[in-house]
């Protein structure tokens, strides 16, 4: 219950669409299981709400050379299960990690020789090419420190035994409906405000706001556009929307006729009204996007020049490539209720420059399989920045080497875009790196291989008496800052 | 055989000319046309395949116009069932989604008809380890709830209206094979089976001439009660997101798509769920009355 | 008169049942001559049917031949026999499952033409139709009739034209009139008896129901449990019956006429279970003159006298 | 005919259904009466409402679509059909009992033959179950089924036991009469036998009065006492047996009679009537028989004859012996 | 009986390894790759291969049919979920209790609801009371049941606010899915009883328990009912059984966590461990529920008790 007038209360009830699959760091990516993962783990490095790099576990690091960090961990803390924090258990974290298939990407980089327990607190990670973006990644939930005895001990039930060092250990798991955290006393920080919260599924995004309005959760995650205002304009709820790392995109299969002409895939860009679809089909929620990666990832460039809505335009373009009559082809969606309306009304704008479309709508499964096998004429996807690194929002997308299932599902190459995110990568140098992010995302601008969505955007649905919550862009949000508001 | 008795002499009816042929299907018209409710059924689906006939006559608009401007407007002069998201004419909507409800039911119990009855056919009239061997396999079918084989299949097949109709096809052959096996076992041994076999029918025209007409009773009925049950499946496969190709008006895609909405567009749900609702009734009435029909036996 | 047109040696049929196999005819032995009718008579479930449906080969035997004109009709392929079906036919007990519901008065009759090919042309089966139709005194204006519209006197009519169509000279009747009214019972044994004077036809007539069939019959035979029990002239069977079971079936039937003193026999029991029957004499458990070796020894069919068979140790001097 | 200790008499009984073709007048204006210890067989063919008569006397016609609409029914003086639902329950099955026409289907598949005998006797007789179920195993004992057998299910039973429990169910509260509607049609002759001696032994045991309803002559002549022929629903003839079987007076009668194969002579031919049944929503006006009958004259197409006792106790529904009414009478 | 039972027990096993392999087959020509899925949109192919390989998804078909097969017969082991790495069978018990308590409700209501219903409907064929609940039963089968629910939640949860829309804690939470479910199931038994206590009184043995001079009301609740149980219980079973199996579309509208949902979720995601354990399981008390209606037969109809050899 949540009713108590004001006061502390003793269990926060947080509603997210899903139940985490698993508690393992290594185990899954997910955003329902990260964000549980975030009360029970932490990570070296913490990125503030600003994506600026903070102190976690490692109370300080420096560069030693192009290739080497040094990580200082903090003394004496402790894990749930009593242990003790040491080297081992972070290189014994980071071996694993690089097992894991599902977060191998994120550590990739690290060159498993390279990891060096250099004393019980000191410890250094080097990775095999320079890779900048590595500091990022090791603030990824992904690469929060495990415990080595406890994961040895649990063995395959580990994902249900988590042993971590933040705020709240694991409690209780009904698997597929709500999972509970207790506050851990010992913790090496400043304890929580509240003893204990539940994580519970609800996975009607509808009833996720019903229940909040009627009192039986206190936070609820991803309302519903449709939603916006109810809360918004409801006495005892507070709504915070802030922009995250997601984008969603409509791609083109750049191999393909008649995709593989930039002046149909520039003429689609005009031919549509992205601000319509936006605030058709998310009630005008996060923002339009002008680039491939939004405004929260550093060094996104802000400047770019968007295409507009302008039939004639891409009807000249169109006549230019030889489709005057326009020509017919497929938009491939998944079954995900925002991506088939938004495919619902590019279907109907299209129209209007003599394009006729086919809509696809394929099961997740086998949507991911087909666009990465290039059976795909038009697409609508999404993609999320967790690093908040423009590495990570550019790279696998756009890079030639990284066509199909790697994440480049457009089959879009470009020399030159190739040459400036490998230049990126490797170096140190943050005025280096921008640049050459800028340079690629204007090409990538006006070679369209995308048409640019929207940059999407956190909501989260409180109870007016939550205080301290904060979203956090790249989705898994903090609770242990969390208070109920007193009374006056 | 001068002292031959005709027993038509006694007949008070005698007109002398021959009786009309009409077999029993004329009297089953006659008895359910005796059932008001079975004509109020049979008026429901007749207006609905009206509508799927005429649909672009009957529908003020086509069904995929948008009107983003004008979203979510409840009921008016201009919308009678007002719009949705899209600013699309649900009533338009509503009007072509009888076609693909139509469609699907049909053909999903049409599909299950000819597959379910050629096995049951196949595995009453010759029994033995044919008849074993196939209905043990209809008895896994069974094992597997229906939806979740919709699902499995829809998902192997892809969405798309056909593969719909054979999710939910497939999924309701074991019932119609048990019928027709059932109405097969009982009929192989009637004497007229026995009969025409004596005046030298092959198995073939048994099967063809004195079975399966005899099986058709139940099939009818189990068939008007299947397309209700496919249309519901199928709505609730749409429902949940295995549906129809987009931006097809399914009813109940539209109502997936609704619930989103309920609250501040209750139009938006109300107008696809009563059609679904009206078109099961309807079919429910029907297959009823064609039940008493068929069956006097059933007769109050 | 004397030549033998059917003659059935050591026919068996056993079913498969759960339960084990069921002797529904087991091992009967008997002829008949042209022209004559026999009747086969015993309670239900006797195999009295079986023995006909085995006889005409519409269903398999387990055991046994069947000889149509002297050739065994069990030895012959699917053509031939298709060929010797035209001279056998059958009627049935049951006016109401032996009619197709869904096939007009005119398609049951025309069906045996039609798939016998006899006719050429539509219009002569239609004659054959109507012929067929004055035959049996069903009114022309029935011939489209379907038969739920008919009585059971009328289907029964509809039934007889079907077997005559293909003018077999040999006819099982299965019961035809047991499930008739008297009144419509006795139209009915007229009229076959008219087509079996004019046709020259052979009959075996199967019935549970002892006046008619001695009414009807040349020769009887009286079958208990699958077996054959009694077999004889009518006359000879009625005036003295040899076979405790004869005798007591006999006077059994109540006599629609009052001052003849009638003694019932009373049977004690039911007929038992023709799944794994009794060694012995099956009629052992009911029979009052049972003696020990009748449960031994099942006792054969022998000829007592001349086209007189009796099964039974009381009879058998040797 | 006329005794003192009449049981049973019957009035003007009609029946009438309700049907989708129309009214069938099942019973139509029925009389007939039964002394204590008498037995009446009531004659006729399939539909000629036989049983009809039977569930109209036990007031169980199923109504819709049965109606009585007319009529007396006086069990030892009273009018049933003016007796409470209450009342009848309370005869039923204790004063007047009967049994059914089909034993496969007449007894409840779900309950042992024993309950199903208890039932009708803690119901009427003042007693507990145990004493109930002894009493039902005495009764299986009568009809000649051991009583161990009491807790068996009717499937297990034959067509011929099965019989025989029914008739122990009608008889267990010794009624004063009992109705067998065809109790025998569906046996065989051996064992229909046996339940014809059983019933007659009950009967002179008991000293019960019956009402033997059938189509075979013959049964007729080996039980009854008096006999009703009925054709749809409508009393041709009534009369003792003797007087019946020595001298059958309506056409209806003399075809019935001249329709059944005979065991004991030979005879060339049947003398069936010709023609069949009428339906039964279409009755041809005047005498229902007319349209099947060797003598008919005209007024039998118009009119519908009166009864007519033509002896002392043979009464025959039929235009041909009106004037002999007169003669007879007056002699 | 119990050599029935033993039999049927036994027949199971066919049955079961005929389901698994059919949805085994099923998943396998589904394109999408589980370890495609599991990794989400965002993984590099050599994960997904790396995956593929630990998996053991390289190896033909037939390989990968029989150590999944093998594994259950042999070890008693389902497997773990692809997604959670949790034993299946875990996964599939801790969501059972809740399909099973809604299911179980669900009948619960309706049997309570349909069976008198019925009854009264059939003995008073053709009246006012029969006539409404006949409508009402027909609407309650025509209803979909996802809407039903929306609407159900749109009146008590949202407007008038007196119940909770989701989630299965407390019973106040299982009223509106128990409705929901129940008004359909209530409907169909209903309907079935009304048909087969018609049909019942019309026999013979009816008529002689009248004959008796039974009370009417003994003559239909001791002499007919029992006899009208075969098709209701029959209903009852296979509704049971296909709740069980997941009133999918009312445990979406109202998020509650049942073996239907994870079913879905895990065609979706490919998680075939857990896909096949789910139907399995749901195969297997739907066999279950089949037996227990067949022996429930033999206790009402000795008839088909000598059946059972
Ligand atoms: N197809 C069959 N399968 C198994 N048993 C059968 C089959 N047909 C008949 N029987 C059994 O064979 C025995 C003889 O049956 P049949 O029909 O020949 O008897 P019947 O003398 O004609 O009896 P009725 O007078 O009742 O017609 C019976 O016990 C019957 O149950
Ligand atoms: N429930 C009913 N509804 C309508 N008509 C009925 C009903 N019961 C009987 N009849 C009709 O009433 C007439 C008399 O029927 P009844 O059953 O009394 O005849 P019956 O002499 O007993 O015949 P059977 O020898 O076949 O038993 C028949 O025409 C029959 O069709
Ligand atoms: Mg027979
Ligand atoms: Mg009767």
């Amino acid at each position: 219950g949540c009713d108590e007038a004001g006061g502390q209360i003793d269990n926060l009830v947080v509603a997210q669409g899903s139940d985490a699959d698993s508690l393992d760091p290594h185990a899954t990516n997910d955003q329902p299981s990260s964000r549980v993962k975030k009360q029970i783990y932490e990570t070296l490095i913490t990125q503030d709400e600003n994506m600026e790099l903070q102190p976690g576990l490692a109370e300080s690091w420096e560069q030693i050379d192009e290739l080497t960090f040094e990580f200082k961990l903090k003394e004496g803390v402790l894990f749930h299960n009593g242990e003790e924090l040491k080297a081992s258990d972070v290189e014994f974290t980071l071996l694993r990690a690089l097992e894991s298939a599902h977060v191998g990407h994120i550590v990739g980089a690290i060159d498993p020789d390279g990891i060096e327990v250099i004393d019980d607190y000191t410890i250094r990670i080097a990775t095999s090419e320079p890779f900048a973006p590595l500091l990022a990644h090791l603030a990824h939930t992904a690469t929060s420190i495990l415990n080595e005895k406890a994961v040895t001990e649990a063995g395959e039930d580990y994902f249900r035994n988590p042993v971590g060092t933040g705020p709240y250990k694991f409690s209780s798991w009904e698997m597929g409906n709500e999972i509970e955290l207790v506050r851990f006393d010992d913790y090496h920080g400043e304890p929580a405000h509240i003893p204990m919260i539940t994580f519970r599924n609800i996975q009607e995004d509808g009833n996720r706001t019903i229940e909040l309005e009627t009192g039986e959760v206190h936070i609820a995650y991803d309302i519903l556009p449709q939603d916006i205002n109810r809360i918004e304009e409801h006495e005892n709820l507070t709504l915070l929307r802030d922009l995250n790392f997601s984008t969603v995109y409509l791609g083109f299969n750049c191999e393909k006729e008649p995709f593989d002409d930039v002046r149909v895939r520039q003429a689609i860009n005009y031919a549509i009204d992205v601000e319509s679809i936006i605030d058709a089909v998310m009630e005008g929620s996060g923002e339009v996007a002008t680039g491939p990666i939004g405004p929260e990832v550093w060094a996104a460039n802000m400047d770019l020049d968007p295409y507009g809505y302008d039939v004639e335009k891409a009807k000249e373009l169109l006549a230019d490539a030889g489709y005057e009559d326009g020509f017919s082809t497929t938009l491939w969606t998944n079954d995900n209720q925002l991506r088939q309306d938004i495919a619902t009304i590019v279907e109907e704008q299209l129209l209007e420059v003599g394009i006729e479309i086919d809509i696809e709508v394929l099961e997740f499964g086998a949507y991911l399989e087909a666009t990465a096998d290039g059976e795909h004429d038009m697409f609508i996807l999404g993609w999320v920045t967790v690093t908040g690194d423009p590495d990570y929002g550019l790279y696998s997308l756009f890079h030639s080497e990284e066509f199909g299932e790697a994440g480049n599902r457009t089959f879009y190459a470009n020399d030159r875009v190739d040459e400036l995110l490998d230049k990126a990568r490797r170096s140190a140098e943050p005025d280096v790196r921008e640049a050459a992010y800028m340079e690629a995302q204007e090409i990538i601008r006006d070679e369209a291989p995308w048409l640019f969505l929207n940059t999407g955007e956190d909501r989260t649905g409180l109870r007016s008496d939550i205080r301290g919550f904060v979203n956090h862009p790249a989705g898994h949000h903090a609770l242990w800052t969390v208070y109920v508001e007193e009374d006056e | 055989m001068s002292t031959q008795i005709n027993p038509d002499k006694g007949k008070t009816n005698i007109n002398g000319k021959p009786k009309k042929k009409r077999g029993q299907w004329y009297e089953v018209w006659k008895r359910l046309s005796k059932n008001k409710a079975a004509i109020v059924g049979a008026i429901i689906i007749g207006a609905l395949i009206f509508t799927a006939i005429f649909a672009p006559l009957i529908a003020p608009q086509h069904y995929r116009t948008q009107d983003l401007e004008n979203r979510q407007q409840p009921p008016s002069r201009e919308h009678i069932f007002g719009t949705d998201n899209f600013g699309r004419c649900i009533f338009s909507r509503v009007v072509y989604g009888s076609r693909i409800s139509i469609q699907v039911g049909f053909v999903a119990v049409g599909f299950a008809i000819v597959v379910g009855g050629l096995l049951g056919a196949i595995s009453g009239y010759y029994s033995g380890h044919v008849d074993n061997v196939i209905m043990r396999l209809m008895d896994i079918l069974l094992a597997i709830p229906g939806i979740l084989l919709a699902i499995a299949i829809a998902a192997a097949l892809g969405p798309g209206l056909v593969n719909v109709m054979i999710a939910v096809g497939i999924g309701s052959v074991p019932r119609y094979a048990r019928i027709v096996r059932a109405s097969v076992l009982s009929l192989r041994d009637q004497e007229f089976v026995e009969a025409a076999r004596a005046v030298g029918a092959n198995d073939l025209r048994i099967i063809i001439k004195h079975i399966l007409p005899n099986c058709l009773a139940p099939i009818i009925v189990q068939g008007t009660l299947g397309v209700a049950e496919a249309i519901l499946s199928a709505a609730g496969l749409s429902f949940l997101g295995l549906g129809i190709e987009l931006p097809k008006p399914e009813w109940g895609a539209m109502l997936s798509e609704a619930r989103h909405y309920i609250r501040d567009s209750w139009h938006m749900s109300i107008f696809p769920g009563l059609a679904i609702m009206v078109t099961i009734f309807g079919l429910n009435l029907l297959g009823d009355g064609l039940r008493d029909a068929l069956d006097p036996r059933l007769k109050g | 008169m004397s030549e033998k047109i059917i003659e059935v040696r050591g026919l068996k049929k056993y079913f498969k049942t759960n339960k084990g196999p069921l002797h529904a005819v087991d091992d009967i032995n008997f002829y008949i001559k042209k022209g004559e009718t026999l009747g086969l008579v015993g309670e239900s479930g006797c195999g009295k049917s079986t023995a006909g449906r085995v006889l005409l080969r519409l269903i398999p035997p387990t055991e046994g031949e069947v000889f149509f004109e002297g050739e065994n009709i069990l030895d012959f392929n699917r053509r031939k026999m298709r060929k010797a079906r035209r001279d056998m036919q059958i009627i049935f007990q049951d006016p109401y499952s032996s009619l197709n519901p869904r096939m007009s008065v005119e398609e049951v009759i025309s069906e045996p033409l039609y798939i016998n090919k006899i006719y050429k042309k539509k219009n002569e089966i239609a004659e054959r139709v109507k012929e067929l139709m004055d035959t049996v005194g069903l009114s022309q204006r029935l011939v489209n009739a379907y038969p739920h519209e008919l009585d059971g006197g009328r289907r029964q009519r509809v039934g007889i034209a079907r077997a005559l169509a293909l003018k077999p000279k040999f006819i099982v009747q299965d019961e035809p009139v047991s499930s008739l009214d008297v009144s419509i019972q006795a139209q009915i044994l007229n009229l076959m008896e008219d087509i079996q004077d004019e046709m020259g036809l052979t009959y075996l007539f199967i019935s549970h129901d002892l006046s008619v069939v001695k009414h009807v019959s040349d020769r009887i035979a009286v079958m208990y449990l699958g077996k054959i029990v009694e077999l004889g002239d009518y006359n000879s069977m009625f005036k003295n019956p040899l076979h405790p079971y004869t005798q007591a079936l006999l006077s059994a039937i109540p006599i629609p006429k009052i001052d003849v003193e009638q003694e019932m026999i009373i049977l004690e029991g039911d007929v038992p279970s023709p799944v794994n029957p009794p060694e012995g004499c099956r009629f052992y458990g009911r029979c009052r003159h049972r003696m020990d070796i009748c449960n031994q020894k099942n006792p054969e069919l022998f000829e007592i006298e001349k086209e007189r068979f009796v099964s039974c140790h009381l009879h058998n001097k040797n | 005919m006329k005794k003192n200790n009449e049981l049973l008499k019957i009035k003007n009984l009609s029946i009438e259904y309700k049907t989708d073709d129309g009214i069938v007048k099942a019973v139509d204006n029925m009389s007939f009466d039964i002394g204590v210890g008498e037995t009446l067989g009531i004659v006729g063919e399939t539909g000629a409402g036989k049983t009809t008569t039977a569930l109209g006397i036990m007031r169980l016609v199923p109504n819709p679509p049965g109606k009585i609409v007319n009529g007396e029914i006086n069990f030892r003086g009273e009018n049933l059909l003016k007796k409470s639902e209450e009342d009848m329950r309370n005869i039923r099955g204790n004063k007047i009992s009967m049994i059914f026409q089909d034993p496969m289907t007449s007894l409840n598949p779900v309950m042992t033959t024993e309950d199903q005998i208890a039932e009708v006797i803690i119901l009427h007789q003042n007693v507990g179950k145990k004493e109930a179920s002894e009493k039902a195993k005495a009764m299986l004992e009568t009809v000649g089924i051991p009583a161990e057998r009491g807790k068996d299910y009717p499937h297990q039973f034959s067509g011929g036991m099965r019989q025989r429990i029914v008739i122990a169910i009608a008889l267990a509260c010794n009624p004063q009469l009992l109705i067998a509607d065809e109790p025998t049609t569906a046996l065989d002759v051996t064992i229909q036998a046996q339940v014809l001696k059983l019933m007659k032994n009950l009967k002179e045991e008991f000293k019960t009065s019956m009402i033997m309803i059938t189509h075979d002559l013959g049964i007729v002549a080996n039980i009854c006492d008096k006999v009703a022929i009925i054709y749809t629903g409508y009393t041709v003839e009534y009369a003792t047996k003797r007087e019946l079987y020595t001298n059958p007076l309506h056409p209806y009668t003399q075809g019935l009679f001249g329709s059944i194969p005979s065991i004991d002579e030979d005879e060339a031919r049947l003398k069936p009537i010709k023609g069949l049944m009428p339906e039964p929503t279409e009755i041809p006006n005047g005498c229902p028989f007319n349209p099947r009958c060797q003598k008919v004259m005209p007024i039998c197409l118009k009119e519908l004859p009166n009864r007519v006792e033509v002896k002392d106790g043979h009464f025959v529904n039929c235009h041909l012996y009106k004037d002999k009414d007169q003669s007879m009478g007056g002699a | 009986m119990y050599r029935y039972i033993i039999r049927r027990i036994l027949l199971l096993i066919p049955v079961l390894i005929g389901v698994s392999f059919i949805v085994f087959s099923l998943m396998y020509i589904t394109p999408g790759c589980p370890a495609a899925i599991t990794l989400g949109e965002q993984a590099t192919s050599r994960e997904i291969e790396q995956l593929r390989a630990q998996m053991g998804l390289n190896d033909p078909f037939l390989l990968q049919y029989w150590r999944f097969i093998s594994d259950i017969i042999i070890r008693q082991d389902f497997g773990r979920s692809y997604a959670t790495n949790a034993p299946v069978l875990d996964e599939i018990l801790s969501r059972f209790p809740t399909t099973l308590t809604l299911a179980a409700t669900g009948v619960l209501v309706a049997v309570v609801i349909g069976i008198p219903v019925g009854i009264i409907s059939a003995t008073k064929q053709y009246s006012l009371f029969d006539n409404v609940a006949m409508v009402f039963a027909l609407i309650g089968v025509s209803m979909p049941n996802f809407w039903q629910g929306l609407l159900l939640i749109l009146i008590f949860a949202v407007g008038l606010g007196v119940l909770p829309s989701s989630g299965y804690s407390t019973p106040m939470h299982m009223i509106l899915p128990a409705i929901t479910i129940g008004t359909s199931s209530a409907a169909m038994i209903t309907r079935m009883t009304r048909s087969s206590m018609l049909e019942v009184i019309k026999q013979d043995y009816i008529r002689t328990a009248r004959a008796k001079g039974q009370k009417e009301s003994v003559v239909i609740y001791k002499h007919a009912l029992k006899n009208a149980l075969i098709p209701i219980v029959t209903v009852v079973g296979l509704q049971f059984g296909y709740l069980l199996g997941g009133a999918v579309l009312t445990e979406r509208v109202f998020s509650i966590n049942g073996l239907g949902g994870v079913m879905i979720a895990s065609i979706s995601t490919r998680d075939y461990p857990l896909v096949q354990g789910a139907v399995l399981f749901i195969a297997f008390t739907f066999c279950i529920i089949n037996l227990l209606v067949d022996i429930l037969y033999a206790y009402i109809d000795p008839r088909i008790k000598s059946q059972y050899k």
